[in-house]
């Protein structure tokens, strides 16, 4: 089913009714699981994805050998490396999309999501800090609506973050899209911020991640045809929504840190005295 | 699962000040390729792509099978990539690498994804009958850059390729032998080309194009930039690694788009040079040479 | 990894953990009583993608989520039947008796209706204790003959099922009770379009979600369940004591450890059959008439943990083997039996279990008004509209 | 992951061949197909010792009943160990035990792949349960020890129609061959248990109509009956009296503990009665 852009040039108005730079709902939490070292819960629209880092930890026995998910993504050399692993397990549901569509574990999107989620941390990571260990993140999508990869990398930061290992800064990630199929060789064409589903099968896009407020692009994915020249577009829109993220992400992770204090589970330590508490 | 040995320290340090003088070891500059060379096998769709000792390559094939049930309309066109033992003791043989997923990947998304190959062309009897294409990627030396060697390969095997010619006379179907028809090429869109960019040092500030396999070793971070020669981007795939500037990410596509137009001119080339070896002495010369002496008699 | 990862603990520390479990009454690491099943939060129907969904988390932070989508699929046709229905010239006489043929049948050819995956991060979804996890949850879904029967629409088409069970956090327990009780959950949650069409005609549904009627029926007055899909309760012997829901750590000395699969045996079930071995029992009210769908043996990672050396076989300790060295070399059985002896040793189980121990820990699964009733009750007061 | 080493068979379904019926097929509707007393299992043959270049290895066969194209069960084991861990593994202060049960491709009515399918996976990890209680484990730290098992013939009746045989049951009786003929190659092997362990199924089954009163028979061939209404596939140790693995599948009302036990009782039998084969057979290879 095509999607209907002809009336985006009259009202300026996407298919869900958002103007082109805005972002869909983000609703996030830190600490869903108590039994993980870290945890996190991301909604990018109706994208939902969970988040559950284990880890620094001892290796465990290698299980699955480079081609399961059990070892999938994994950076690094393991125990005998001075740098911690980041091994990344993508979980996609059966269940997450509208038509239930099965993914086995030899799947080559899934395991490269999990390539670049590796790799994108690990290069954010203080994993320096921890030789000879594993940091194993484990991300479960419970329902897709375009923009999965970059809900993942969002909601690993998130985890990462409460899971208290020390990273440079947050990456945050979204997506950008360009406005009329490839086709249309339309100068006049618009970027668009935080593609949904619809939207990514129908235009061209890519999902860019960048470390914190800067303008570094730590991850860009572009899987679509598109003009050179719109990419500058493009890429520019991406990275202003990734600021945005990042706004939101830290709004969430200063509210989970107050409560906590405020609850009594922390002291407020030195460490903790610039903190805003109001 | 054996591994690569790593290259030692000093050898990493080496290579790494070398390049903060912007010096390659093997005297190349930054964003110069190493000699490419291709030749053509005897048969249709063999191409074997050599980049300074990277070697690579690809073999297509096409046979009559079914349609997905799905894609009634649509062949069906496959990329396999392997990465034996004998490019190196780290790939095993079944076992998929990382390496190898992410070659098949940006491969399939290069060549497969941009709709070079117009697969509703390959489809024969609707939900019946099509034709599958399929590309056999091997890797016979690995030096460095193989997904820019992979992609060339199989663009030109693609591109050389002659599939065996059909015809639909009141639904029978008739493929034809080489002997009685000549085999037609495959409905080519467009010819991508991948460019990688590999960045090095703590801030990504250096970066350089096809990396030999030490440079692959030392190297923070890389970009496969995918691109024909009308300036369509087809796929860029930077899967983490160190951050880059914005700003000089959009300068690696400007250039990348230039390496882009001389590899696909440089194909063009080879590809006129072997139909002019091929048609001396090939079936269209021996129809010539009776026509010519038709005015005799 | 055959039923849960290797457990990190100590010989000394199994031997303790085993002996103050095998006291009357046992004493559990984490202070429950032996029938206690740990305290869990569950709510249904996160996931409005779904048909039914539900999530449940215990104490301890393992957390499961199950997703159920539906799917109407093209019955296949036996052969003999197919024969009779392409050639279209059948009478009614023959249709009947294909029918009852068919229904007859209904509980066996048509377990793949169903398709239960189960992902455990970190392993491989073709891992043996993955696959062990998935197989048992599905058999005792299957042996309730009367739960393929609900995906039937008509002779033609039929709903194909899709359990997704996905646990979410690390495996920190075996995690069978969890997920067990998460599916039984999401499957109470389910929901399926109503049906508009009639007869064998090609099925066409009702779009309107609400109108949608529960995979398993509601008493409309009462709003209770009739009938509950199947439960599967792990249950572990050590000593003389029998224990439910074991954790990781206690698992890790069981001497024998079950799956036991129960279901609810009601009285809509009753009526269509079996009424005469019913009767007896239906006099008795209260409890629940509890029916035994299946079991297997949970291999205990007792078995893999590393043995203790007594004091008086350790060298180190002063006690040279001067009587041993010799005879233990010939006769390698000396020093097993002795090492048995030692109280306080831990040496990993042996063998199998008795009989009379495996019908004892089934018996206390199944008996009137205990742990199942428990578990099924808890079930029933979580809110699955 | 898709097979791609091997030519697999053409894309699209291929159908079972079916034949006509022949006078075997109205006893079978009758329910009158087993010809045994409910507490006698099938005649089998074992030997010991039939793979040379294995550690240890068994041949397994039930007799077929007789009737046309009805198969009985044919195993193959061998075992290969003990033997070193490979040095990537951790250490162990046990053997390590892994078990392949794999159908030939040709084994069941339905063609198998060459990989293993689920079902296949299960077995093996039943397998594995069963064995783990009869091996002396520690006997062999930091080593291992395979145990790879063809199921060369199904055990399964061609002549009924696909949906009427219902392979779930067919995999207990084809557990109970493999846990018998892994237990001899183990003793071949030698490789220190305990005891022997063999395999014994026992199943509720109903012969004539719904109404019928079910009882009980040992070494079921589920198309030689109506109904079955639920079956358990036992390992056990004769001498020391234990049950290593109990696997159960049915329908059994709660309130009738007695028809579980009973049905334990005989799986028990016919495991004794498979286990007097066993060790007849390896005081034959040591003789």
């Amino acid at each position: 089913m095509p999607l209907d852009t002809s009336t985006y040039s009259l009202a300026l108005l996407r298919v869900d009714g958002r103007r082109w730079n805005e972002l869909r709902r983000i609703h996030a939490q830190i600490r869903t699981q108590a039994a993980a070292d870290g945890s996190s819960y991301l909604e990018m629209g109706h994208t939902k994805v969970m988040c559950v880092v284990t880890g620094p930890s001892e290796p465990g026995p290698r299980r699955g050998g480079a081609g399961g998910t059990g070892g999938g993504g994994g950076v690094g050399a393991g125990g005998q490396s001075k740098d911690a692993e980041v091994v990344v397990n993508i979980v996609i549901a059966g269940f997450s999309s509208v038509d239930r569509k099965r993914r086995g574990r030899g799947d080559k999107r899934t395991l490269e999501m999990q390539s670049t989620l590796a790799n994108t941390l690990a290069a954010t990571l203080h994993t320096h800090l921890f030789p000879h260990s594993q940091i194993n993140i484990s991300l479960h999508v419970l329902s897709q609506d375009g923009s999965l990869l970059a809900a993942l990398i969002n909601a690993a930061t998130l985890a990462c973050v409460d899971a208290g290992i020390p990273m440079t800064d947050y990456v945050t990630a979204c997506t950008a899209g360009s406005t009329s199929t490839y086709a249309a060789n339309d100068e006049g064409a618009d970027p668009l911020l935080d593609l949904n589903h619809q939207e990514e099968q129908e235009l061209p896009g890519l999902t860019v991640a960048t470390l914190g407020d800067s303008d570094k692009v730590v991850a860009l994915v572009c899987e679509s045809r598109v003009q050179i020249s719109r990419l500058e577009g493009m890429l520019a829109v991406g990275v202003d929504g990734c600021k945005q993220v990042r706004e939101i992400l830290d709004q969430v992770i200063k509210a989970q840190g107050q409560k906590m204090i405020l609850d009594g589970t922390v002291d407020k330590g030195t460490g903790l005295n610039d903190m805003d508490l109001d | 699962m054996p591994r690569e040995a790593e290259p030692s320290l000093n050898e990493k340090n080496f290579v790494l000040q070398a390049l903060q003088d912007s010096v390659r070891l093997d005297g190349r500059e930054l964003e110069e390729y190493r000699p490419l060379a291709l030749t053509f096998g005897d048969q249709y769709g063999v191409a074997d792509v050599t980049l300074g000792k990277t070697r690579v390559l690809a073999k297509a094939s096409a046979e009559l099978t079914v349609p997905y049930a799905d894609r009634p309309l649509d062949g069906i066109f496959n990329i396999a990539t392997e990465l034996s033992p004998m490019t190196s003791p780290a790939f095993e043989v079944n076992r998929p690498t990382e390496t190898e997923v992410l070659v098949s990947r940006l491969l399939e998304k290069t060549v497969r994804r941009s709709g070079a190959l117009d697969t509703e062309s390959l489809c024969l009897v609707a939900g019946q009958k099509c034709w599958s294409i399929r590309v056999d990627v091997h890797v016979l030396s690995h030096d460095g850059n193989l997904i820019d060697a992979a992609c060339f390969a199989v663009v030109a095997a693609l591109r050389h390729f002659r599939k065996p010619d059909t015809s639909m006379e009141g639904g029978v179907l008739t493929v034809y032998t080489p002997a009685e028809r000549e085999p037609v090429p495959l409905s080519w869109l467009h010819s991508p080309f991948c460019v990688t960019w590999s960045f090095f040092g703590e801030e990504g500030d250096i970066a350089l194009l096809d990396a030999t396999w030490m440079e692959e070793q030392v190297r923070s971070g890389s970009c496969t930039i995918s691109l024909n020669k009308h300036g369509e981007i087809c796929q860029i795939a930077k899967l983490g690694g160190v951050p880059v500037e914005a700003v000089s990410l959009l300068q690696c596509t400007n250039i990348a788009l230039i390496k882009a137009k001389d590899l696909s001119s440089k194909l063009d080339n080879w590809l006129a040079e072997d139909a002019k070896r091929r048609d001396k002495g090939g079936l269209l010369a021996e129809l010539s040479a009776e026509n010519d002496r038709v005015p005799d008699m | 990894m055959t039923s849960s990862q290797q457990v990190l603990l100590s010989p000394a520390e199994l031997s303790y953990l085993h002996s103050s479990l095998s006291l009357t009454p046992p004493i559990r690491p984490d202070g429950r009583s032996p029938t206690q099943y740990r305290p869990l939060s569950a709510e249904t129907g996160i996931l409005p993608g779904t048909n039914g969904s539900a999530r449940i988390c215990f104490a301890d932070g393992t957390e499961a989520i199950v997703g159920v989508k539906a799917e109407v699929e093209k019955t296949k046709r036996k052969w003999d039947d197919d024969a009779v229905y392409t050639e279209n010239s059948h009478n009614d006489d023959e249709e009947q008796q294909q029918d009852g043929r068919g229904e007859a049948s209904n509980g066996n050819g048509n377990s793949d209706w169903v398709e239960l995956t189960v992902e455990i991060p970190g392993y491989r979804d073709d891992d043996p204790s993955t696959v062990f996890l998935a197989q048992m949850l599905s058999e005792a879904l299957l042996a309730d003959g009367g739960f393929i029967k609900k995906l039937r629409i008509n002779r033609r088409f039929h709903w194909k099922l899709y359990l997704d069970i996905l646990l979410i956090s690390p495996p920190l327990s075996y995690p069978l009770p969890l997920l067990s009780l998460t599916t039984h959950l999401a499957l109470l949650a389910t929901r399926l379009p109503r049906l508009k069409s009639e007869g064998d005609e090609d099925p066409f549904f009702d779009d309107d979600w609400a109108a949608a009627p529960y995979l398993y029926s509601r008493n409309p007055t009462t709003k209770r369940i009739a009938e509950r899909p199947p439960v599967t309760l792990l249950v572990m012997a050590v000593g003389g004591n029998i224990i439910f829901d074991p954790s990781k750590e206690e698992l890790a000395v069981a001497d024998v450890a079950l799956a036991v699969s129960i279901g609810d045996a009601t009285t809509s079930q009753r009526s269509q059959g079996e009424d005469d071995r019913m009767d007896v029992d239906s006099g008795n009210s209260g409890g629940r008439n509890l029916k035994l769908l299946s079991i297997r043996t949970v291999d205990p990672p007792s078995r893999l943990t590393p043995p203790g050396v007594a004091n008086a076989a350790n060298s180190a300790y002063g006690h040279a083997q001067v009587v041993n060295t010799g005879a233990n070399q010939k006769m390698p059985e000396a020093r097993q039996t002795e090492s048995e002896a030692v109280e306080g040793v831990w040496k990993p189980p042996r063998g199998g279990a008795k009989a009379i121990v495996m019908g004892a820990l089934v018996q206390k699964v199944l008996v009137r008004g205990g742990v199942a009733d428990e578990v099924l009750d808890a079930l029933e007061g979580v809110d699955t509209s | 992951m898709a097979d791609r080493r091997r030519i697999n068979g053409p894309p699209g379904s291929t159908i079972p061949p079916v034949f006509e019926d022949d006078a075997g097929q109205p006893e079978i509707m009758n329910g009158k197909g087993r010809d045994r007393a409910p507490n006698t299992i099938r005649k089998m043959f074992l030997k010991t010792g039939v793979t040379p270049s294995a550690s240890g290895s068994a041949y397994l066969e039930f007799e077929d009943s007789g009737k046309s194209g009805v198969s009985g069960l044919k195993l193959s084991c061998t075992v290969h160990g003990p033997r070193s861990l490979p040095r990537s593994s951790p250490f162990s202060p046990h053997i390590v035990l892994s078990a392949h049960i794999k159908y030939a491709p040709f084994a069941t009515k339905q063609r198998r792949g060459y990989l293993r399918d689920p079902s296949e996976r299960d077995l093996g990890t039943h397998l594995e349960t069963a064995l783990r209680g009869a091996i002396i484990a520690d006997r062999w730290p930091k080593s291992g020890v395979d145990i790879i098992i063809s199921i060369i013939e199904g055990d399964q009746d061609r002549e009924t129609s696909k949906s009427q045989g219902d392979e779930t049951w067919d995999m207990m009786n084809a557990l109970s061959g493999c846990i018998t003929v892994a237990s001899a190659a183990l003793a071949d092997a030698g490789i220190d248990c305990v005891d022997t362990v063999a395999g014994g199924v026992a199943a509720l089954v109903q012969d004539a109509g719904e109404d019928s009163t079910p009882r009980i028979v040992v070494d079921p061939i589920p198309s030689d009956h109506e109904k079955v209404l639920g079956a358990c596939c036992i390992a056990y140790l004769p001498t020391r009296d234990e049950v290593t693995n109990l696997w159960f599948k049915g329908d059994l009302p709660a309130s009738d503990a007695g028809l579980y036990t009973q049905l334990v009782e005989n799986g028990m039998q016919a495991s004794r009665n498979a286990n007097r084969v066993l060790v007849e057979c390896l005081g034959e290879a040591t003789s």
